[in-house]
C-alpha cells in the first residue's frame, strides 16, 4: 500500500510539474486532467469515495471540459508566451522554491498536534458526509446557491453582447 | 441576521426577474427597500432563526455594527445605480443583484464563526466585485481592472485556504473560535497565510499592487462600493478573525502587522504622491487609510472596536462622496485625470465642495471625522506603547497632504470651463454625507453614543 | 465498519501533507512563472487541489468530516469562479486578441 | 450670557450667512459679525475682573469623553490682548475689503468669518486638547482664502505654507496625545492649570518641547523655518494677509506662551539654542527686510524679525519677557496689520510691487504719509508708540536673561530704523514718479482703518500700563505664584 | 505756585501747537501758523521763568500718572522732575526755541511747506522738554528718540531732495546706534538699582555704590555711548555735518543749541553715577578730546557755511564732553548754555547771509556782504567772537572755566584743548572775513539782489545777540571779582566740588588768549578777505586731502559695515535664502517626490510582477519570522 502512494504521489508531482512546463496549452490541460484523477486516486485510498467521485465529476469532467472548450474557442492552441527574459522568470521559479523549502523546513522542525482518530474511518462515505452537511453544514451550504446564483449572473452579465453605448469608454 | 439575508436574496431574486418584465423605474425601489428592511431587521433581535445557523454565523455586537455600516454605506451608494438607467433595464437588475447579493456576501465575511462561511462570504463578496469590475465590457480598462481582480483574488484564495487548511490540519476543526492555548507553530504559518490573503484583500502594502490598477480601470460607481463595501467587509472580517483568535497568536504577530502598516504608510502615501489620475489617488488614499486602521489590530479593548467603527464610518462617507464625485466629474470631461477637475469650484461648486470636505477628512483635517478617527487610532496606539508607530503615522499623514493636496489645488485653480450641474436628488445625497463628516468631526461623542 | 484504512495505517499523515505543499507550491511556481492566462489559472486550480487534498487526508486520518465538507465547497467555489473567470478572459480576448497577462498592462504608475 | 462660546459664535453664524449671501451684502454682513464680536469682546472685556477670576466667561463641552477630551474656551489674562487683536485686525480686514470696485464674493467673507471663529477659538483655548484642534483647524480656511483669492503663483506658495505647518501641527498632534493617553491615564486635562501642574519626567519633557517647538516655530516662524513665509505673504490677498501677518504669526507665539511654562527646565536648559535661533532670525530678517525691493516680502521678513524678538522674550521665562511677549504680539500684531494696509494702499492703487516703482506719494497725499509713518513708528519700536512698550519689555528681558543674546537682539532697533525708513524714503519721499500721478486720495474707509490703527497704537503706547500688566497675572497663573 | 501747573504750561503748549498746525496747517492762513506756532515755545518761555521764580527751591518730581509697570522690577512713571539743571536747560531751550521759532517765521515764510515746518519744529521742542522734563530715564528716553526723530524729519524736511533724504536717514540710524546703548544702559540700570527714576537711582547708589564697580562702568560706557550718537562724538558725530541739508533754523536749534546738547545733559543730569566710574570719565574726556581736535581740523579746510559751522559745534560738544570728563560738570553746563546762544546765533546769522543770497552757501563766493547786511554782520562778528573766546563775550568765560578746569585735572587734555581753540579761532575769522569782508566773488547780477533779511528774522539775532555778548556774565570766574551765580545756583542740583587753578595761570591763559586772537585775526584778515577765491581751493597734499575729506570716516563705516552688510543683504536673497534654507528646509519634500517617481516603476501594470512581488513578500515574511 505504501508503495502504490509513493507512486501514486510521484505522479501526480510529475504531472502537476508537467501542466507548468508544457508549452502546449492543451497538453497543460489534459496533464492537469491527469492530476485530477491521480487526486481523486488519492481520495479513494483515504476511503473518501464520495469526494473522489465529486472531484473527477467536477474537476475532471465539468471544469477541466470548459478549459478545454475555451482554449479552442479561442483558438489558443499555440503557444504565446515569449519568454522574453530569464531573470524574472527563475526569479519566480527560486522564490517559490525558496517558499516551498522555508515551509518544508519549518513543517520538518514543528511538531504536529496529535492525531487521534476521534469519529471513525468511515466519514468519507456519503452518507455521513450527508449527515454532517445537512446537519451541521446546512448553513453555507443554502448559501452556496446564491454563489452559484452571482456567478450565473456575473456570467450572463459578461457574456452578453453589447447592445448599448458604454457609459464611457476609458480607451485612451 | 437570517431574515436578511433572506430579504435580501428574495429582493435580488425579484429583481432580476423584474429585469425581464417591462416595468421600468421599479427596479431602485425595490433595492433600496429590501435594504431597508434588511438594515432594520438587522437592528432587531431575532432568536427564531438561530436554529439554522448552526453556529456558522453569529451576529453578536461588532459584527452587526460592521454589517450595519457596510449596509448603510450601500444604501447610500444605491441611489446612483440610477445612472445606470442608459444601459437598459436587464442590465441594471444585473447590477442589482449582484450588488445585493455582494451585500450578502460582506454580511457573511463580517459575522462569520466558522471558516467555511467566511470563506463563502468572501468568495460571494468576491465574484460579484470581479464582475462588476468588468461590467464595462467594451472598455479595455474595465476588462483589465477585472481580470487583474480575478486573477489576484484567486490568487488570494488559494493562500487563504492553504492557511485555513494549515489551521485545519493543526486543530481539527474550521471553527474559529474553538481554539485554545498557544498557537502551534504550523498553526502560526496557517494564521499568516490567512493574515496575508486578508491583507491581499484590503490591499495593504506589499500586497497592494493590484489595487490601483483594479479601482482605476472599474467603472467608478463599482469603485466606490469597491473602496467602501469590500474594504469595510474585508478589514472588518480580517479584525474579527484577529480579535477571535487573539489569545492564541503568536507574540510576534503584532509585529506582523506593525510591519504591514509601516509599510502601508509610507510607501502608499509616498506612491501616491506622483499620481495623476484622481481614481487612482483615491486608493492609494484607501490602501492608506487601511494601514491606519490597521493600528487598530494591535491590541484588544472595546474601545478599539468602536474606534474602528468610527473610522469605518468617517472614512466611508468621505470615499463615498470622492468616487461619486469622480464619477460625475469623469462622465462630464472623459478622465479621471487631474486635469478635468481644474476649475470645478467654478464650473460646479457643490461638487467642489463636497469634494473637498471629503479629501480634508480623508487628509485628516481637523474638525472633520477623519481627524477624530485618527486622533481615536493615534491615541490608543500611543496609549499601548506603540509611539513611534504612532510618530510614523503622524508624518505619514503629513506626507498625505501632498496628494490631497494636489487635488484641491487643482479643484480650485481658475478656470474658464462652462458650468454644469448634477440632478439635486444626487446631489443632496452628497450633501448628507458630507453632513455626516462634519457631524462626525464636530461632535463626535454623539457618533460615538449611537455606535455604542 | 470502523476497520482503518491500510494506507492510514501504513503511511503518516506527513506524507500527505509534504504531498499536498508540494503540490501547493509547484501551483504557486506556475501562477508565478507562466504568462498564458489559461494556463495560470489552471495553476490557480492547482493549488485548490493542493489544499483539497491537504484537507481531505487530515479528514481521513482523524475522523473529522467538516475537512471533506470544505472541500466540497471549494470545489463549488472553484466551479463558479472558474466560470466567472473564463467569462472574464474570453470579454478581455475579444477585446485584445491575447491572453499573455503581462499584455494588460494599460493601468499602471 | 457672557460667554467666550458666544464669542466664537457670533462670527461663525455670521460667516455661515456671508456664504449664502450675495455678493452685494456678504460684505456687510461680514462687518456686521466682525464689529459685532468686537463689541461682544469689549462687554466681555469690560465685566472681566482678573484679580476676582482668572479664567472667566468659561465654556466647556465634554467633547469626547472617551479619549478625554473636552473643548474648553473662556478669556484669562493670557489670551485678553491677543484676542482682543484679534477682533480689530478682522474688523480692519474687513473693512480693508470694502474698496471701491470690490469683487469678492461671498466665500471670501465666509472664509475670513470661519478664520475669525477658529482664531476665537483658538486663542480662548483652555486646555490642551482644544488649543490643538484649533491650532489645525485656522489652517483650512485660511489656506482656501489663499488658494481662490491669492496671487498667481499662490499654489506652490500655499502648499509649502501648509505642508510646514501641517507638518508642526501633527507633532504637535502627537506630542499631546503622548502626553495625555501615556502618561496621566486618569487625567481629565481640562484647563491648563491642569496640564501645568503635572510634570513629565525630563526626558520625556524634551521630546515633547521638541515637538511642540517644531510646530511653533514652524507657525511662528523662527529663523530656519521660515521660507514659506515671504512666498505666501507675498501671493495673499492683502485684506487676508492682515490677518495673516498680525494674527496667524501669532499662533505660534501664543504657544510658545501657553507651553512653554510646562516645559521649564527644557526650556531653560536649551535656552542659549533656541534663543540664538530667534536671535538669529532677528537680525536675518532685518538683513534681507532691508535689502528686499518686493514690499510685501519686506514686511514678510521684519515680520520674521520682530516675531524672532518676541519668541525669544518668551523663552526667558520671566515675568517681563511674558508680559512683553504678550503686548508685544498686540503691538506687532497693530503694526503690521497697519504695513500690510499701507502695502495694500499702494499697490491697489499703482499695482506696482516694489519699493523702487514708488517716489514721492507723500507730496499729494500727506495724511497717507502721516498715517504711515505714525505706523512705522509703532514698528520700529519709537517710545510713546505701543511698538516701543513691546520692545523694551523684551530687549530687557533678554538683557537681564543673558546680556549678549540681548545685546544682539537689541540690534532690531537699529535695522528696524534702517530697512522702515529705507521702504518710508523711497516710496513716500523723492519727486513724484509717473505711477503716482494717479494715486488717489485715501477712500474714507481707508481712512478710517488708519485712523482707528494710529489711535490705538498711541493710546497703547501713552497709556499701557494696564494693558500690559495683565501679562503678570498669566504668569503668575502659570507659574503657580499665589496671588496676593 | 503749583509745580504740576507750571509743568503743564511748559510741556503741552508746544505740543497743542504741533497738533493744530499739523491738522489743520493747511486749511488756517498763513499768519494764524506763524502766531500758534511761536505761541507755544513763547508760553513754555513763561512757565519756565515761574518756574525760574517758583520752584528753584527743592526740586519737584511730578508722577504725571503710571507709564508701565512691573511688578517686583520697576514702576516706571510718565513722571517729571524740575530742578535747576533743568531750569537752566529750559531756559535755553525754550528761549532759544522761541528765538528761533520767530526767526523761522520769516526765514521759511514762502516755503510751501511752511505749516509743516513750524508744526515739526513745535513737535521737536515738545520732545525737548520731555527730554528735558522727564523724572526717569525711560522719559527721558522719549523724548531723547523723539528728537531724533523730529531731527530726521526736519533734515529730510525738503523730502523731494534724495541727498537730503539720505542724510536724514543717516542721522537717524546713527542716533538709534547710540540709543541702543542708551536702552540697554536703562536695562542694566534697572537691573542695578531697582528703579528708572533719578532720584532712586541716586538713592540707592548712596547707599550701595561702590567706586570703580564693573557694572557702573558699563552702564556709564553705554550711557556714553547713546550720547556718541546724540551729541556726535567720535566715532559717531558723521551724521552732523550732512544734517545740515536742513533749513537753517533747524540747524540752529536742533544741530547746534538744543538736540545735540541732549547727550551732554544726561550726562550732567547722571553725574553722580559717572561720578562711580572714573574709567568711563577718562573714556569720555578722550573721546571728547579727540573729537575736538579732529572736529576743529576738518573744519579748518571746509567751503560750506554751514558745514563750518556744524564741524564747530562738533568741536564745542567735544569741550563739553571734556569737561564733563574731568569731573567739572558745571562748567559742561556753562559752556552747553553759551555755546547755544553763540551757536545759534552764528547759524540764524549764516542763515541771514544764505537767505539774502538765495540760497547760496559756499563762503568762496560770497565776500564783502558787510555793506549790504548790516545788522548781519554785527551779529556775525559778535558771534564769531563768542566762539573764539574773546573777552567779555560769553565764549570767553566759558571756555575759560572749561580749560582751566581741564588743566586742572590733566595737562595733556588741556594742550589738545589749547590747539582745539586756536583752529576754532582760524575757522571761524576765516568765515567771518571771507563772507563779509573783501570783495563778492560772485556775479555782480547776484549781488545786486543780495538783501538784508526782514524784522522777523534780525530782531531774533539782536536778542541772540546780546546774549552772545552778556551770557558769560552768569558764570564770572572768581578772578573778576564776580560771582558764578551758575554755580551757585546749579550746584544744589549737580554736588560738585570747584576746580582749583592758581591766578597766575589764569592770568596767563586770558593774555595768551587775547594776543593769540588778535594775531589769527590779522592772519586770516590778510588771507581771506580778497577777491579771489584760489584762497578756497584745498591744495592737493595728502594732509590736506585728509582733512577735506573727513578724515574718511564715512568711507570707512561704509567699507567697513554699511558694504559688507548690503552685499550680506544681497547674498542671502540671491543665494542663501533659496538655495540654502529653502532646499535644506525642502530635503523631505524633494525626497518624497523623487522616490514617488521612482516607486512609479514598481506599479507596472504587469499582473505577473504583482504575484510575483506578493510570492517574494510572502516568503520574505516567512523568513522573517522563522528566523526572527
Amino acid at each position: 500500500m505504501q508503495n502504490l502512494f509513493y507512486i501514486l504521489s510521484g505522479l501526480t508531482i510529475f504531472a502537476a510539474i508537467m501542466v507548468i512546463i508544457s508549452k502546449h496549452p492543451i497538453r497543460s490541460i489534459l496533464f492537469l486532467v491527469f492530476t485530477f484523477f491521480l487526486i481523486s486516486a488519492h481520495y479513494v485510498l483515504l476511503n473518501a469515495q464520495f469526494l473522489a467521485l465529486v472531484n473527477v465529476v467536477v474537476y475532471a469532467g465539468a471544469i477541466m471540459v470548459l478549459f478545454l472548450f475555451v482554449v479552442m474557442f479561442l483558438n489558443l492552441n499555440q503557444d504565446i508566451e515569449r519568454f522574453k527574459s530569464w531573470i524574472p522568470l527563475s526569479a519566480a521559479a527560486i522564490s517559490g522554491a525558496c517558499l516551498f523549502l522555508v515551509f518544508f523546513s519549518a513543517f520538518r522542525t514543528s511538531v504536529l498536534a496529535s492525531h487521534e482518530n476521534t469519529g471513525g474511518y468511515q466519514q468519507g462515505l456519503v452518507e455521513n458526509l450527508g449527515e454532517v452537511l445537512y446537519r451541521d453544514y446546512l448553513f453555507p451550504m443554502e448559501i452556496c446557491s446564491i454563489l452559484f446564483l452571482v456567478a450565473m449572473i456575473g456570467v450572463v452579465l459578461l457574456g452578453r453582447k453589447e447592445r448599448v453605448e458604454p457609459i464611457k469608454n476609458l480607451v485612451p | 441576521m437570517m431574515l436578511a439575508l433572506i430579504i435580501l436574496t428574495l429582493a435580488g431574486l425579484l429583481i432580476l426577474f423584474l429585469g425581464f418584465s417591462k416595468i421600468r423605474n421599479v427596479l431602485l425601489p425595490v433595492a433600496i427597500v429590501a435594504l431597508v428592511a434588511a438594515i432594520f431587521s438587522l437592528t432587531t433581535q431575532q432568536t427564531f432563526w438561530n436554529q439554522y445557523l448552526t453556529d456558522m454565523v453569529q451576529i453578536d455586537g461588532i459584527s452587526r455594527k460592521i454589517s450595519l455600516i457596510i449596509m448603510y454605506t450601500a444604501l447610500g451608494l444605491l441611489p446612483f445605480f440610477n445612472l445606470f438607467k442608459g444601459r437598459g433595464q436587464e442590465e441594471l437588475s444585473d447590477f442589482l443583484g449582484i450588488y445585493l447579493f455582494a451585500i450578502i456576501g460582506s454580511i457573511l465575511m463580517v459575522s462569520a464563526l466558522n471558516y467555511m462561511s467566511l470563506f463563502l462570504g468572501v468568495e460571494i463578496l468576491s465574484i460579484s466585485m470581479y464582475v462588476l469590475a468588468g461590467a464595462n465590457r467594451r472598455s479595455v480598462h474595465s476588462n483589465e481592472a477585472s481580470l487583474k481582480y480575478f486573477i489576484t483574488g484567486s490568487f488570494t484564495s488559494a493562500i487563504m485556504l492553504f492557511g485555513i487548511a494549515w489551521i485545519y490540519v493543526e486543530s481539527a476543526s474550521l471553527s474559529m473560535v474553538q481554539l485554545s492555548g498557544a498557537a502551534t507553530n504550523m498553526m502560526s504559518f496557517g494564521f499568516l497565510f490567512l493574515f496575508t490573503a486578508f491583507a491581499l484583500k484590503v490591499a495593504l502594502v506589499p500586497f497592494h499592487f493590484w489595487a490601483p490598477d483594479v479601482y482605476q480601470g472599474t467603472p467608478t460607481l463599482f469603485t466606490a462600493s469597491m473602496a467602501t463595501l469590500v474594504k469595510i467587509a474585508a478589514i472588518g472580517a480580517f479584525y474579527r478573525l484577529v480579535q477571535l483568535n487573539y489569545a492564541v497568536l503568536p507574540d510576534w504577530i503584532n509585529w506582523y502587522f506593525v510591519l504591514l502598516i509601516l509599510a502601508t504608510l509610507i510607501l502608499g502615501n509616498i506612491q501616491a504622491v506622483s499620481q495623476n489620475s484622481v481614481k487612482r489617488l483615491f486608493a492609494y488614499s484607501g490602501i492608506v487609510q487601511s494601514g491606519f486602521i490597521l493600528m487598530g489590530f494591535l491590541y484588544q479593548s472595546e474601545f478599539v472596536d468602536w474606534t474602528m467603527l468610527f473610522y469605518f464610518i468617517a472614512y466611508a462617507s468621505a470615499s463615498l462622496v470622492g468616487f461619486i464625485v469622480i464619477h460625475f466629474v469623469e462622465t462630464q470631461s472623459g478622465s479621471d485625470n487631474l486635469d478635468s477637475f481644474v476649475g470645478l469650484s467654478k464650473s460646479n461648486p457643490g461638487l467642489a465642495l463636497v469634494l473637498t470636505i471629503s479629501l480634508i477628512s480623508l487628509a485628516g483635517g481637523p474638525l472633520t471625522a477623519g481627524f477624530m478617527a485618527k486622533i481615536f487610532m493615534l491615541s490608543q496606539s500611543i496609549q499601548n506603547n506603540f509611539t513611534a508607530l504612532a510618530l510614523v503615522a503622524v508624518i505619514s499623514a503629513v506626507i498625505s497632504m501632498y496628494y490631497y493636496y494636489k487635488v484641491i489645488n487643482a479643484i480650485y485653480s481658475k478656470s474658464a470651463d462652462a458650468s454644469w450641474s448634477v440632478p439635486f436628488y444626487y446631489k443632496g445625497l452628497l450633501y448628507v454625507f458630507t453632513v455626516i463628516t462634519l457631524i462626525a468631526g464636530l461632535v463626535p461623542s454623539f457618533l460615538i453614543g449611537l455606535i455604542k | 465498519m470502523n476497520t482503518i484504512p491500510e494506507l492510514i495505517r501504513t503511511v503518516p499523515l506527513q506524507h500527505y501533507l509534504v504531498l499536498s505543499t508540494c503540490l501547493f507550491f509547484i501551483g504557486m511556481i506556475g501562477v508565478l512563472v507562466r504568462r498564458n492566462i489559461i494556463i495560470v489559472f489552471m495553476c490557480i486550480e492547482i493549488m485548490l487541489n493542493a489544499v483539497n487534498l491537504l484537507m481531505v487526508s487530515v479528514s481521513a486520518y482523524r475522523g473529522e468530516a467538516s475537512g471533506q465538507i470544505m472541500v466540497l465547497f471549494i470545489m463549488a467555489v472553484a466551479a463558479a469562479e472558474v466560470s466567472v473567470g473564463l467569462a472574464i478572459i474570453v470579454m478581455m480576448y475579444k477585446n485584445l486578441k491575447t491572453t499573455n497577462i503581462d499584455l494588460f498592462n494599460q493601468l499602471k504608475g | 450670557m457672557n460667554s467666550a462660546g458666544v464669542l466664537i459664535l457670533i462670527p461663525f453664524i455670521f460667516s455661515l450667512l456671508c456664504f449664502v449671501a450675495g455678493k452685494k451684502w456678504s460684505s456687510v454682513v461680514a462687518l456686521i459679525s466682525s464689529v459685532g464680536s468686537l463689541f461682544y469682546y469689549l462687554l466681555l472685556l469690560s465685566s472681566y475682573n482678573v484679580k476676582t477670576n482668572y479664567v472667566a466667561f468659561g465654556f466647556y463641552y465634554d467633547w469626547i469623553p472617551s479619549i478625554r477630551a473636552s473643548l474648553s474656551f473662556g478669556m484669562d489674562a493670557a489670551n485678553l490682548l491677543v484676542l482682543l487683536l484679534t477682533q480689530i485686525v478682522v474688523c480692519l480686514a474687513v473693512l480693508a475689503t470694502m474698496v471701491k470696485g470690490n469683487t469678492r464674493t461671498g466665500a471670501y467673507y465666509g472664509l475670513i468669518g470661519l478664520t475669525h471663529t477658529f482664531l476665537n477659538a483658538f486663542f480662548s483655548s483652555q486646555n490642551p486638547m482644544t488649543f490643538l484642534i484649533f491650532f489645525e483647524a485656522t489652517l483650512i480656511p485660511v489656506y482656501f482664502l489663499i488658494l481662490n483669492f491669492g496671487g498667481p503663483k499662490r499654489k506652490q506658495a500655499v502648499f509649502k505654507f501648509f505642508i510646514y505647518t501641517v507638518f508642526g501641527g501633527m507633532l504637535m498632534l502627537a506630542a499631546i496625545l503622548f502626553y495625555q493617553s501615556n502618561m496621566f491615564p486618569q487625567l481629565r486635562l481640562d484647563s491648563w492649570a491642569e496640564f501645568y501642574q503635572f510634570k513629565l519626567s525630563l526626558k520625556y519633557q524634551y521630546w515633547l518641547f521638541t515637538a511642540f517647538f517644531i510646530a511653533f516655530a514652524i507657525k511662528a516662524p523662527i529663523f530656519p523655518f521660515h521660507t514659506w513665509q515671504a512666498d505666501l505673504y507675498s501671493q495673499a490677498d492683502r485684506p487676508t494677509l492682515m490677518i495673516l501677518a498680525a494674527l496667524l504669526s501669532k499662533m505660534g507665539i501664543f504657544g510658545f506662551v501657553r507651553f512653554n511654562f510646562f516645559f521649564i527646565q527644557v526650556v531653560y536648559d536649551w535656552f542659549n539654542y533656541i534663543t540664538v535661533l530667534c536671535v538669529i532670525g532677528v537680525v536675518y530678517g532685518a538683513i534681507i527686510a532691508w535689502r528686499q525691493k518686493d514690499i510685501i516680502r519686506l514686511i514678510a521678513y521684519s515680520s520674521l524679525s520682530h516675531i524672532g524678538l518676541i519668541a525669544a522674550g518668551t523663552m526667558t521665562l520671566t515675568n517681563i519677557g511674558m508680559q512683553g511677549a504678550m503686548f508685544a504680539m498686540l503691538a506687532h500684531g497693530l503694526a503690521v496689520a497697519g504695513l500690510v494696509f499701507v502695502a495694500d494702499v499702494m499697490i491697489r492703487r499703482t499695482n506696482q510691487h516694489t519699493v523702487d516703482s514708488f517716489s514721492g506719494i507723500a507730496r499729494n497725499n500727506p495724511r497717507f504719509a502721516v498715517y504711515f509713518f505714525i505706523i512705522l513708528l509703532s514698528a520700529v519700536g519709537l517710545p510713546l508708540t505701543c511698538g516701543f512698550i513691546g520692545e523694551f519689555y523684551l530687549i530687557w528681558a533678554l538683557v537681564e536673561f543673558k546680556f549678549y543674546i540681548g545685546l544682539v537682539a537689541a540690534l532690531t532697533l537699529i535695522f528696524g530704523a534702517a530697512y522702515m525708513l529705507r521702504w518710508y524714503q523711497k516710496t513716500m519721499f523723492g519727486i513724484p514718479s509717473a505711477n503716482i500721478l494717479g494715486f488717489q486720495k485715501l477712500s474714507l474707509s481707508e481712512d478710517y482703518i488708519f485712523l482707528i490703527l494710529v489711535i490705538l497704537i498711541l493710546t497703547l503706547g501713552l497709556f499701557p500700563a494696564d494693558w500690559v500688566g495683565f501679562g503678570q497675572f498669566a504668569y503668575k497663573y502659570m507659574n503657580f505664584i499665589p496671588d496676593n | 505756585m503749583d509745580a504740576t501747573l507750571i509743568l503743564h504750561l511748559i510741556l503741552w503748549p508746544p505740543l497743542i501747537g504741533f497738533l493744530i498746525n499739523g491738522l489743520f496747517g493747511n486749511s488756517i492762513p498763513k499768519w494764524a501758523v506763524s502766531i500758534i506756532a511761536c505761541l507755544g515755545p513763547l508760553t513754555s518761555f513763561t512757565g519756565t521763568v515761574l518756574a525760574y521764580k517758583f520752584l528753584s527751591g527743592p526740586a519737584h518730581d511730578i508722577p504725571l500718572y503710571t507709564w508701565f509697570i512691573v511688578e517686583g522690577s520697576a514702576k516706571i512713571n510718565f513722571g517729571f522732575y524740575i530742578d535747576h539743571l533743568a531750569i537752566i536747560m529750559l531756559f535755553v531751550v525754550t528761549g532759544v526755541g522761541s528765538l528761533i521759532h520767530a526767526y523761522s517765521t520769516g526765514y521759511m515764510h514762502d516755503d510751501k511747506g511752511y505749516s509743516r515746518f513750524m508744526a515739526y519744529m513745535n513737535l521737536f521742542l515738545f520732545s525737548m522738554l520731555l527730554l528735558v522734563l522727564g523724572s526717569n530715564l525711560v522719559v527721558l528716553f522719549a523724548g531723547w528718540e523723539g528728537v531724533g526723530l523730529c531731527s530726521f524729519l526736519l533734515i529730510g524736511f525738503w523730502f523731494e531732495n534724495k541727498e537730503y533724504n539720505k542724510a536724514a536717514a543717516k542721522a537717524f540710524i546713527m542716533n538709534r546706534i547710540g540709543d541702543l546703548g542708551f536702552l540697554v544702559a536703562i536695562f542694566l540700570i534697572i537691573n542695578k538699582f531697582g528703579g528708572i527714576e533719578f532720584t532712586s537711582i541716586h538713592e540707592t547708589l548712596m547707599e550701595e555704590g561702590q567706586l570703580n564697580d564693573p557694572q557702573i562702568a558699563l552702564i556709564c560706557l553705554m550711557l556714553f555711548l547713546g550720547v556718541c550718537g546724540k551729541s556726535a562724538q567720535i566715532p559717531l558725530f558723521t551724521w552732523l555735518p550732512d544734517a545740515m541739508a536742513g533749513p537753517t533754523p533747524v540747524s540752529a536749534l536742533i544741530h547746534a543749541a538744543t538736540m545735540v546738547t541732549a547727550g551732554i545733559y544726561l550726562i550732567a543730569r547722571m553725574y553722580f553715577l559717572f561720578d562711580y566710574s572714573p574709567l568711563s570719565l577718562n573714556v569720555i574726556a578722550i573721546t571728547g578730546c579727540i573729537t575736538a581736535l579732529i572736529a576743529a581740523t576738518i573744519a579748518l579746510k571746509q567751503n560750506d557755511i554751514k558745514k563750518i559751522l556744524a564741524y564747530s559745534t562738533v568741536s564745542q560738544l567735544g569741550y563739553m564732553a571734556v569737561a564733563l570728563g574731568v569731573g567739572s560738570y558745571i562748567s559742561a553746563v556753562f559752556h552747553l548754555m553759551t555755546h547755544a546762544f553763540f551757536k545759534a546765533l552764528l547759524f540764524l546769522g549764516a542763515g541771514s547771509v544764505i537767505h539774502g543770497l538765495h540760497g547760496e552757501q559756499d563762503i568762496s563766493k560770497m565776500g564783502g556782504l558787510k555793506s549790504k547786511m548790516k545788522w548781519t554782520y554785527a551779529v556775525m562778528l559778535i558771534g564769531t567772537l563768542a566762539i573764539v573766546g574773546c573777552p567779555p563775550f560769553a565764549g570767553f568765560f566759558s571756555k575759560d572755566e572749561i580749560l582751566a578746569s581741564v588743566y586742572s585735572k590733566n595737562f595733556w587734555y588741556f594742550l589738545v584743548l589749547a590747539f582745539a581753540s586756536v583752529f576754532t579761532a582760524w575757522y571761524m575769522f576765516r568765515l567771518l572775513f571771507a563772507t563779509f569782508h573783501g570783495q563778492f566773488r560772485g556775479s555782480e547780477v547776484k549781488f545786486e539782489k543780495v538783501h538784508e533779511s526782514s524784522y522777523s528774522m534780525v530782531i531774533p539775532l539782536i536778542v541772540l545777540a546780546l546774549f552772545s555778548m552778556f551770557g558769560g556774565f552768569a558764570g564770572l570766574p572768581e578772578l573778576t571779582g564776580g560771582e558764578h551765580n551758575l554755580y551757585k545756583f546749579l550746584v544744589q542740583t549737580i554736588a560738585q566740588t570747584r576746580f582749583k587753578v592758581s591766578h597766575l595761570f589764569e592770568y596767563s591763559l586770558w593774555g595768551i588768549t587775547i594776543v593769540a586772537l588778535i594775531s589769527i585775526a590779522y592772519l586770516t584778515y590778510r588771507k581771506y578777505a580778497t577777491s579771489s577765491k584760489v584762497v578756497f581751493e584745498s591744495g592737493n597734499s595728502l594732509v590736506s586731502k585728509i582733512i577735506l575729506n573727513k578724515f574718511y570716516l564715512d568711507e570707512l563705516y561704509l567699507i567697513l559695515f554699511v558694504n559688507p552688510l548690503k552685499k550680506t543683504g544681497s547674498w542671502i536673497i540671491n543665494q542663501f535664502e533659496y538655495g540654502v534654507i529653502d532646499r535644506l528646509i525642502r530635503i523631505p519634500d524633494t525626497l518624497i517626490e523623487s522616490s514617488s517617481i521612482a516607486l512609479k516603476n514598481l506599479q507596472s501594470g504587469k499582473l505577473s510582477w504583482y504575484l510575483l512581488s506578493t510570492a517574494v513578500s510572502i516568503l520574505l515574511i516567512v523568513l522573517v519570522f522563522i528566523y526572527r
